[in-house]
C-alpha cells in the first residue's frame, strides 16, 4: 500500500515541478523546475524496469539539458516579459 | 523480501496503470498549453520538452507488464526471459530522449540568433518575416 | 612548494612518480566501475589508465607518490578516523538544531588564517570544515579562510582556529608538507 | 526487514515533499538549487535502495551516474547566479 | 556473521532514512540560506552515505561500486553547497546574524575594487 502512495506522491511531484515551471515568470526557477521534472522522471522509469532510459533521462536531463538552458537565458533575457532590466536583475 | 513488493504490484497493477498513463497525459497536456499559450520562445522550448517527457512516460508505460524485471541479461537472470518487460518501447524512447536534446540545442541556438537581431524573444513582438 | 601556486595549471611539470600515482588511482577507479577480474577487461583498464595517465598526470596530481608512503598511509587512517568522527557529531548537532522549537543558532562569519600551502590540501580542508559540527566554508582566497559559524563562540581569528580547523590541518601538514 | 524499508521510503517521501515546499517557496535562487540538490541526493539514495528491493545489480549503475554527474547542473547555476559563466 | 552484517546495514539504512528526513526539514526550518545550505548539506550527506553503505553491507559483492558511490557523493555535496554560498554572497544575499559578525564584506568589497580598477 505505501507503495501505491508513494508513487502517487511521486506523480503529484511530477505534475507541480511541471506546472511551476510552465507558471513561473523568471525563466532560470523554470529551467531548475525542469531539473527536478526529470529527477522524478528518471525515477519513474527506473519503477517501471527501463535502467537503460532512466541512466540516459539522468545523464542528459540534469547536465546537458540545464546546461544549454542556461547559456541561453545567459544569452537572451532571463525575465520572461522582458520587464525588468538585464542589468538590474537582483533575484 | 522482492516476493512481497511484487505482491503489491500484482494487486494494485490498475492503480499503477492509471497512475502512470495519468501523469503521462498530464505532462502532454502541460507542454501542449505551453507550447500554445506562450510568448516568450524559451518558455515554449521549455513546454517542448516537458511535452517530450510525458510522451516518453507514456511509451514505457505501454511496454511494462505486471511483476515484470528490466530485459537485459546479467547472471542469476538467465531464464528470466518470460518476466522480462518489453525491450522495444525502451529503445525506441532510448534513441527519442537523445533526438529531443537535439531538437533542443538547435530550437535554443536560433533562439539566441533571433534575440541579437530582434533584441526580444517574444513571438508577438517579432514582426518581420526575413531576419 | 610555496613558488608552485604561482606556475599555470597547464605548465606544470610533469615526472614518473605522478605518473605512477594517476595510473594506479585510474586503475582503481576502473576495478570499481567494472567490478570484475577478467583478463580482457583488466588489460583494457591498464591501457585507458596508461593514456589517462599520460595526458592528465601534471594536471591530476599535486605531489606524485610522496604521499603514498608508508607512514603517511597511517596518518591518512587516522585522518578517516578523524573526520568520521566529526561527521557524525556535525550530524547529531544539525538534527539537535533542527529539532529543537526555539532555534538554537547565533550566525556569522569568521575568519582564520591556514598554514597549509599546497592547493589540493586546502581543498581538503575546506571540504572538511563543509562537514564538520557547524560550519561552512564559503570562500577562500590566499590562505585565509572565511567560514559561516551556525554558533560563533568568539570573533577572534585564532580562536576560531583552534576550534574549527586546528584537529585536520595537524594531520594535513604530516600528510602535504613535510 | 520489509517495515524498516516501508519507514525509510515514507521518510524518503516526506522529505521530498518538504524540499519541493522550499522549492516553490525559497525567496532566492540559492534556495531553490538548494531544493535542487537534495532532491538528486534523496533520489540517489532511494535509487540504491530500490535496487536492494529488485535485487538487480545493475541498478546500481544508475545512481552512480546520478551521484557522479548530479552536482554539475548546481554548479553550473551558481556559476551563472554569480556572473562568472 | 551475515545475519549481523544484515542487521547492521538495516541499521544504517534506518538511520540514513531519519538524516535524510532531518536535512530536509532544515531545508525548510531554518531562517536564511547559509543556515539552510548548513543543514541540508551536512544531513543529506551523512543520510545518503549511511544509506547506501547499508546496502552494501547487504550485499557483500556489490562493495566496490557502492564504496565508488560514496566517495563521490562525498566529495561532489560539500563542493556545490560551497559554490551556492560564494555565489550568493556577491549576488547580495546578507546573512542572518543575531550580533553582526561578518568579517567576508571586507575581502568581497577589496575584491571588486581591484576588478574593477
Amino acid at each position: 500500500m505505501i507503495f501505491i502512495i508513494l508513487l502517487i506522491i511521486m506523480a503529484v511531484l511530477l505534475l507541480a515541478a511541471a506546472v511551476y515551471s510552465i507558471v513561473h515568470r523568471d525563466l532560470l526557477f523554470a529551467v531548475m523546475g525542469t531539473g527536478i521534472v526529470s529527477v522524478v522522471l528518471s525515477l519513474f522509469f527506473y519503477l517501471l524496469q527501463a535502467p537503460d532510459v532512466a541512466l540516459t533521462e539522468a545523464a542528459i536531463g540534469i547536465a546537458l539539458t540545464t546546461i544549454i538552458f542556461i547559456i541561453t537565458i545567459r544569452n537572451t533575457t532571463r525575465d520572461e516579459d522582458e520587464i525588468i532590466d538585464k542589468e538590474n536583475e537582483k533575484l | 523480501m522482492q516476493e512481497e513488493f511484487n505482491e503489491i504490484f500484482i494487486k494494485y497493477h490498475e492503480i499503477i496503470t492509471i497512475g502512470v498513463y495519468g501523469t503521462a497525459i498530464g505532462l502532454i497536456l502541460i507542454g501542449l498549453y505551453a507550447v500554445l499559450m506562450k510568448k516568450n520562445l524559451v518558455k515554449i522550448v521549455i513546454g517542448l520538452s516537458i511535452m517530450d517527457a510525458g510522451i516518453h512516460l507514456l511509451f514505457v508505460g505501454i511496454g511494462y507488464i505486471q511483476n515484470g524485471t528490466a530485459p537485459i541479461f546479467s547472471p542469476g537472470y538467465e531464464n528470466a526471459g518470460e518476466r522480462m518487460v518489453d525491450p522495444v518501447p525502451q529503445a525506441l524512447v532510448l534513441t527519442a530522449i537523445i533526438i529531443g536534446f537535439a531538437i533542443t540545442a538547435v530550437a535554443l541556438s536560433l533562439i539566441i540568433r533571433l534575440y541579437k537581431h530582434h533584441h526580444t524573444a517574444k513571438i508577438d513582438q517579432i514582426k518581420s518575416l526575413k531576419w | 612548494m610555496t613558488n608552485k601556486k604561482s606556475i599555470p595549471l597547464l605548465k606544470r611539470k610533469s615526472s614518473p612518480g605522478k605518473f605512477i600515482y594517476t595510473f594506479l588511482i585510474m586503475f582503481i577507479i576502473w576495478l570499481g566501475f567494472t567490478t570484475s577480474f577478467e583478463p580482457a577487461e583488466l588489460i583494457t583498464g591498464v591501457f585507458v589508465s596508461l593514456i589517462i595517465a599520460l595526458f592528465t598526470d601534471r594536471i591530476f596530481s599535486c605531489c606524485g607518490m610522496r604521499v603514498l608512503m608508508p607512514h603517511k598511509i597511517i596518518y591518512f587512517i587516522q585522518y578517516f578516523f578523524v573526520f568520521i568522527m566529526a561527521l557524525i557529531k556535525a550530524n547529531f548537532d544539525v538534527a539537535r538544531r533542527v529539532i529543537s522549537p526555539d532555534l538554537p543558532i547565533n550566525p556569522g562569519i569568521v575568519k582564520f588564517k591556514t598554514k597549509l600551502t599546497n592547493s589540493f590540501a586546502r581543498l581538503v580542508l575546506a571540504n572538511s570544515i563543509t562537514l564538520t559540527p557547524g560550519t561552512l566554508t564559503i570562500d577562500a582566497i590566499g590562505n585565509t579562510f572565511y567560514v559561516h559559524w551556525i554558533d560563533v563562540t568568539s570573533e577572534e581569528p585564532e580562536v576560531a582556529y583552534k576550534e574549527i580547523a586546528e584537529s585536520f590541518e595537524k594531520i594535513l601538514m604530516k600528510i602535504y608538507e613535510d | 526487514m520489509t517495515i524498516i524499508l516501508t519507514i525509510v521510503f515514507t521518510l524518503m517521501a516526506i522529505g521530498l515533499i518538504l524540499s519541493m515546499f522550499r522549492f516553490v517557496k525559497g525567496p532566492r535562487s540559492g534556495d531553490r538549487a538548494m531544493a535542487l540538490d537534495t532532491f538528486s541526493i534523496i533520489i540517489t539514495a532511494a535509487m540504491v535502495l530500490l535496487a536492494h528491493v529488485f535485487e538487480r545489480y545493475i541498478y546500481v549503475d544508475v545512481a552512480l551516474i546520478y551521484a557522479v554527474l548530479g552536482f554539475v547542473g548546481v554548479i553550473v547555476i551558481a556559476r551563472y547566479i554569480e556572473g562568472a559563466l | 556473521m551475515m545475519e549481523i552484517l544484515e542487521y547492521i546495514g538495516m541499521a544504517l539504512i534506518l538511520i540514513g532514512g531519519i538524516f535524510l528526513f532531518l536535512g530536509a526539514l532544515g531545508l525548510v526550518r531554518m531562517p536564511d540560506l547559509y543556515t539552510r545550505l548548513q543543514a541540508g548539506t551536512k544531513a543529506s550527506t551523512l543520510g545518503a552515505m549511511s544509506t547506501v553503505l547499508g546496502v552494501g553491507l547487504l550485499h557483500p559483492d556489490w562493495i566496490l561500486k557502492i564504496l565508488i558511490i560514496v566517495i563521490f557523493i562525498g566529495v561532489a555535496n560539500p563542493l556545490s553547497s560551497h559554490a551556492l554560498a560564494r555565489a550568493s554572497y556577491r549576488k547580495g544575499v546578507i546573512p542572518f546574524s543575531k550580533n553582526n559578525i561578518d568579517k567576508y564584506k571586507k575581502a568581497v568589497k577589496k575584491q571588486i575594487k581591484n576588478l574593477t580598477s
